[in-house]
């Protein structure tokens, strides 16, 4: 099977998930209508109704992580081809990848020196 | 079946309905009110009953109330019913009315068996059908809304009609709120409060304006869209507008230069409504505001504004968000409201930049790139909301967790105002305080021992026993020590049950559903056991104690919570360390020191009051209850209880919750809350 | 003929997640569960909400359920019995579940709710924990497969299952897979006591079962992978190769949920903590260790 | 053939409108989505061009470093939700001067460049990520190993800014 076949049974199953919802939820239609009345389409906080809009400035506290892991995520971008042909390079591709990591690993510990691993 | 679901008559999927209602009727999932701890404690099984527990309204189909109920808890119970999806259903136990709610479709007597066959009865309904052709809509003074406007930017201007804000200018969105004050709204801020008063006068002033002009919203971008409500335009979506502020350059011009005229004298101005102007102080005739001093700005604001009047400079206004607009006059952006700034030239750009505002690397920035100065301005708006702990700029939300929160106890309100997760501050409260019981007069000594046990269903053994000692000293009576031994024994009993359901309800909330279960049941078995079946019952509850103690994990995760200092008013149960954790161990000891209190006992009975014939006289008693230490002072006359100050230990560890909480993760903080047991039975409302 | 067989193995496969699921959290086996409980969500209403962002909630159900079915694809059942054997299968699973993510996201954020956002925000911090613990052990396994096909993958094991050749990797694929899977004590995102449902919290009805069936094609892509890329996928003495896929695939999901039952849930800041300053080392660690030892042990 | 070149526009084409979406909306976080989907379509380009490592690999890593920035988007930007309905749209003519350069120059660059002849055998996948590999540990082994550094620095410069943003929180 050549990789356009494959690529193409890919989008025919993300296709043929979306016809299957999209039949579902016309079938649940068909059962029977959602019925609009007050306070069911505000939403659900135990007990009270909520209707200020919460889509404010959120502080996310995991930023400091979250840049170190960009930094990983481009890393394991090399790692994958380079784990492929580990066995035959041999040696080079230890010695060449235990420098890399190595460097990524300073940076780890630079991270954690400064104390970014830690809600900010 | 009142919350039946909506359907077409004669369907063609009718079968598939049956179908349908029938594994419905076998998906009970409900939504306790007030809470299953209290379901737990009026002995209901509801997993034998088949009835899973539901994390929120939406994953509910059935409401069970455990009656009686108070009005607040009801008017909340209201908002979750109305939040259920169809179909939906009330199950009513116990005695006692839930006016806002529809009519239940089960009740019954607050009992196992009771449970069981309501359970049975709407099993049976829901399996004949849970379609109709004709359903009624559910509606309560609750879910009743107004519109009320704010400024996206500022939240805290509130104003009762449109206009634009008086901190930056932006038209002001409309917003729905309640009409009751029940249901707290986090902006019930001055503003607001100053601008109620007057909606008289400003629903006279719209009925002037609708005299002149039928059609009160038009759309910025097509004039020909009118309409008399609020809202979005069928073209573009964009926010219909108020004319008067919308139709356009020339006539705004206009309006400005005659504004300028009387301008000159006018020196009160009201905030909202800055066309209004007097030479007087007052109130504005449109909301009622108190008019303004123009201070030393305005009055250079209308310099400029007049000055313009008279055509002597060409100075372009454009507005910060939409650079496309581009008017000759200052005024407001037609597309956002907002008010334009004066397009600059570069020097008068550098005086912008060294007026004060000392935003980092901002004025960099600007020079390099060129970003419109109007771009920047977005930073003078985030002046005056809140600054994080980490020292960022980030806006709020204040989130109700209660009073039907799983994982805390139902009726405790508990209004987090989160910084993204993490907990700012808290808000306590409880919708089903105490009440006092003598409040239609003077009671007799028995009738206010049950009164006062009645009161409070998660304690109500300790509670008697409070009335009764506290009666008893009034009335120098006092208990033979084989009662007393009874009495010991019992409040033993109780604590027990409750330490178990307060392991129950910790495990719902870390998700330990194993300890949930387990606790649960044995919380069955016990609270209403003889020493016998206690006895009997022994081994299994010590099996859960030292499985919960042997987990590791469970006491690293409470071990950094809920650290209270030496000196906070803590009488609940506490250990070495007054920690989550070390609260959680003594409770876990307090239940095997407790188990073997019972084991001398010969029966087990709720504390019933000693003969006290009509003595007369005051009193004071304390009980450890499970919470803590509990103290009712009493005042008898002949026989009845005139007067009774009651103490409970919620009262005082609810003050202990802001600490405790503040700046933790939101779930160390709710774990935090739990450590404290608090009891919305003990507090005020 | 392949394509009806893997349909029904899928079927079945999600049946007795949804099963495993609700004996998990119930404690009781109830083989009919599933299909009663489907029905009940058919008959519910699905609520909508006015001015949330439509477009996310209505998205977001069916994202992850294309996102989880899709990383399914790549997983063999036996030798032919694979919907594509993709060249760059173990890569392309973190891909299609990379999703899962952004469909948290938007379920979250679409409804307006507080629960729910603060849900889709933890699962973020959740993916910058489990992440590298993800992609790192499974370079390993390429490193001794020499290949990022999943059949070659589980070819590779013939001699040695990676679970005993490369222990430290599967200690932390099959951690860092839950938290993936966010069963518990992972669920951070949908956690009941904490957020009273987080990003499920706004669904209800046939929206609710598109999420719910997701969740769990989600969970079985999880412990497929981790038979695929440890135990040795359909290996096996004795029992035809499928059902060595089936056996262990099921075990695995029911060691996955029922480990959850006895540990509290984890919270966000202990979870990234552990992840980078414990987690990350040992995976680099395990890099290290599976590069000397296939070197020298080249088995 | 012609099915591919189908895909590849049709591909494309979502690219493209997901990247003006980033633009038209109000909301941060739909516009931060709307560019991971934009990104999205742009490995399904790769895929559709048979670069199947390349493709797999976008798709991958766009869908959680576009999530990140949605989150920093939430973070720093006023009005997230986009209620106000504000414009994205800033200095238009600077940056449509902008983009119609940048447009020429990728067109010109796509015309005139010396694309060498046509590749009739494409190598398949599997091959293709090996010779990725040999290429990384060989010839581009200096290329790959300052990689490593420019992520370092990458990540200290990260560190250096989370660490000031706590300090001035300390401060304040």
């Amino acid at each position: 099977m050549s990789g356009l076949q494959q690529y193409g049974i890919l989008f025919g199953l993300t296709l043929g998930t979306l016809g299957f919802v999209l039949s579902l939820y016309a079938l649940a239609r068909a059962i029977g209508r959602s019925r609009a009345e007050a306070g069911k389409d505000v939403p659900a906080t135990a007990g009270q109704l909520s209707r200020d809009p919460v889509w404010v400035r959120y502080n996310a506290r995991y930023t400091g992580y979250a840049l170190l892991f960009l930094a990983f995520d481009m890393e394991m971008a090399f790692m994958y081809p380079w784990s492929v042909v580990y066995r035959e390079e041999g040696l080079v591709a230890l010695l060449d990848m235990g420098v890399f990591l190595a460097i990524l690993f300073l940076g780890l510990l630079y991270g954690w020196s400064q104390g970014v691993f830690r809600r900010q | 079946m009142i919350g039946a679901r909506e359907t077409t008559e004669g369907g063609f999927f009718s079968p598939l309905q049956n179908i349908i209602s029938r594994a419905t009727a076998q998906r009970l999932s409900c939504l306790v009110v007030p809470g299953p701890e209290l379901a737990l404690a009026s002995g209901l099984d509801l997993p034998a009953a088949g009835l899973a527990l539901a994390a929120g309204p939406r994953q509910a189909n059935v409401l069970l109330l455990v009656l009686p109920l108070s009005e607040k808890l009801l008017t909340a119970a209201s908002i979750a019913y109305a939040q259920m999806p169809r179909p939906r259903m009330v199950l009513a136990l116990g005695e006692g009315t839930f006016s806002p709610l529809p009519e239940a479709d089960a009740t019954g007597p607050l009992t196992s068996e009771g449970l069981m066959e309501a359970t049975k009865k709407l099993r049976q309904i829901m399996a004949e059908g849970i379609f109709a052709t004709k359903i009624d809509d559910y509606d309560a003074p609750a879910l009743q809304t107004r519109i009320e406007y704010t400024c996206p930017m500022h939240p805290e201007v509130v104003s009762d009609e449109p206009g634009s804000c008086p901190k930056c200018g932006m038209f002001l969105v409309p917003k729905e709120t309640s009409t009751t004050s029940d249901t707290p709204s986090p902006h019930d801020h001055a503003t607001m409060a100053a601008s109620r008063p007057a909606a008289s006068v400003s629903s006279a002033e719209f009925a002037h304006t609708a005299d002149d002009n039928v059609a009160k919203y038009v759309c910025p971008m097509h004039p020909e869209v009118t309409s008399d409500a609020p809202g979005n335009c069928p073209k573009c979506g964009m926010n219909l507008v108020k004319p008067d502020e919308s139709e356009g350059h020339g006539h705004h011009t206009h309006s400005h230069s005659a504004h300028a005229d009387s301008e000159k004298t006018a020196k009160y101005v009201c905030p909202m409504h800055p066309e209004v102007t007097s030479n007087e102080p007052g109130s504005c005739p449109k909301c009622g505001m108190f008019l303004e001093e123009v201070t030393k700005a305005g009055g250079e604001e209308q310099h400029d504004h007049s000055s313009h009047a008279s055509g002597k400079e060409a100075a372009k206004y454009t507005c910060p968000m939409h650079p496309e607009v581009i008017s000759d006059s200052p005024g407001q952006c037609p597309k956002c409201g907002m008010n334009l700034e004066q397009q600059t030239t570069d020097d008068e750009h550098d005086g912008h930049q060294s007026s004060g505002h000392d935003h980092g690397g901002n004025a960099l920035l600007d020079g390099l790139i060129g970003l419109e100065p109007g771009f920047m301005s977005m930073i003078e708006m985030t002046d005056g909301t809140p600054r994080s702990s980490n020292g960022l700029q980030m806006e709020w939300i204040t989130a109700p967790f209660g009073p039907f929160f799983p994982g805390l106890p139902g009726g405790l309100t508990l209004e987090l105002e989160l910084d993204g997760d993490t907990v700012v501050e808290a808000k306590t409260g409880s919708l089903t305080g105490l009440q006092d019981p003598l409040k239609n007069g003077p009671l007799a000594a028995a009738d206010y021992v049950a009164a006062l046990g009645v009161q409070m269903p998660l304690a109500t053994i300790a509670y008697r026993l409070l009335a009764c000692r506290a009666i008893e000293v009034a009335g120098n009576t006092f208990a033979t020590p084989e009662i007393k031994a009874i009495r010991m024994a019992t409040l033993a009993r109780e604590r027990i049950a409750s330490h178990l359901s307060w392991l129950s309800q910790l495990g719902r909330q870390l998700g330990l559903k194993a300890v949930e279960r387990e606790a649960a049941t044995l919380h069955l078995l016990v609270h209403a056991a003889d020493p016998a079946t206690i006895q009997a019952l022994e081994p299994r509850v010590k099996k859960l104690l030292s499985k919960l103690r042997r987990t590791w994990f469970l006491s690293r995760r409470l071990a950094t919570v809920g650290a209270l200092p030496a000196s906070a008013a803590w009488d609940g149960p506490t250990s070495h360390d007054n920690t989550a954790a070390g609260r959680f161990t003594a409770r876990l000891d307090e239940i095997a020191t407790s188990l073997n209190e019972i084991k001398g006992a010969s029966s087990l009975s709720a504390p019933t009051l000693a003969d006290i014939g009509t003595a007369t006289g005051e009193g004071h008693a304390e009980v450890q209850t499970p919470r803590g230490l509990a103290s009712l002072h009493i005042k008898l006359e002949s026989g009845k209880v005139v007067s009774a100050t009651l103490k409970t230990p919620s009262m005082r560890h609810i003050k202990l919750v802001n600490p405790l909480i503040e700046q933790r993760e939101l779930a160390d903080a709710l774990v935090a809350v739990a450590s404290l047991d608090l009891s919305p039975w003990e507090l005020n409302t | 003929m392949s394509a009806v067989l893997l349909i029904l193995a899928l079927t079945v496969g999600v049946y007795a997640v949804a099963v495993l699921e609700d004996w998990a959290s119930h404690n009781r086996l109830r083989l009919l569960g599933p299909v009663i409980s489907t029905l009940a969500l058919l008959g519910q209403e699905s609520v909508l909400h006015r001015k949330n962002d439509r477009l996310f909630f209505e998205t977001a159900p069916i994202l992850l359920l294309v996102g989880a079915l899709l990383s399914l694809a790549i997983i063999p059942l036996a030798p032919g019995l694979i919907v594509t054997d993709l060249a760059t299968g173990a890569l392309f699973f973190n891909a299609a579940l990379a999703y899962v993510l952004v469909a948290l996201i938007m379920a979250g954020w679409g409804p307006d709710g507080a629960y729910g956002m603060i849900g889709g925000w933890r699962f973020l911090g959740q993916l910058i924990a489990y992440a590298m613990l993800v992609v790192m052990p499974i370079t390993t396994v390429a490193m001794r497969a020499e290949s990022l096909s999943t059949i070659t993958i589980v070819e590779s094991q013939a001699q040695l299952w990676n679970i005993v050749y490369q222990p430290l990797g599967f200690v932390l694929f099959a951690i860092a897979g839950m938290a993936m899977a966010f069963v518990p004590p992972f669920d951070l995102p949908n956690a009941e006591g904490e957020l009273a449902g987080g990003v499920e919290a706004e669904y209800t009805g046939v929206r609710r079962m598109v999420f719910r069936l997701g969740r769990m094609v989600l969970i079985l892509s999880v412990a497929s992978a981790t038979t695929v890329f440890y135990l040795g996928g359909w290996l096996g003495p004795w029992l035809p190769d499928w059902a060595w896929s089936a056996i262990k695939i099921l075990a695995v999901t029911a060691l996955m949920l029922a480990g959850g039952r006895m540990l509290p849930r984890v919270r966000e800041g202990t979870l990234l903590a552990w992840a980078w300053k414990l987690g990350i080392p040992l995976a680099l660690v395990n890099i290290f260790l599976v590069g000397v030892l296939v070197l020298v042990v080249p088995l | 053939m012609s099915l591919q070149v189908f895909f590849l526009l049709a591909f494309g084409g979502a690219a493209v409108w997901f990247g003006i979406v980033v633009f038209l909306t109000h909301s941060m976080v739909r516009s931060a989505l709307a560019l991971l989907f934009s990104q999205t379509a742009i490995g399904a380009m790769f895929l559709v061009m048979q670069a199947e490592f390349l493709g797999v690999l976008q798709i991958m890593m766009m869908a959680t470093e576009m999530s990140i920035m949605a989150i920093f988007m939430v973070m720093f930007m006023m009005d997230p939700g986009g209620l106000g309905e504000m414009d994205m749209k800033h200095q238009r003519k600077t940056s449509l001067a902008a983009g119609l350069v940048a447009f020429f120059g990728a067109l010109a660059v796509a015309v005139f460049a010396d694309w060498g002849p046509l590749a009739t055998d494409i190598p398949d996948a599997g091959e293709q990520v090996r010779l990725l590999g040999f290429e990384l540990l060989g010839r581009s082994m200096l290329i790959f190993e300052s990689a490593g550094l420019t992520i370092l620095t990458a990540m200290i410069a990260a560190t250096a800014l989370a660490v000031q943003a706590r300090e001035r929180g300390a401060k304040a």
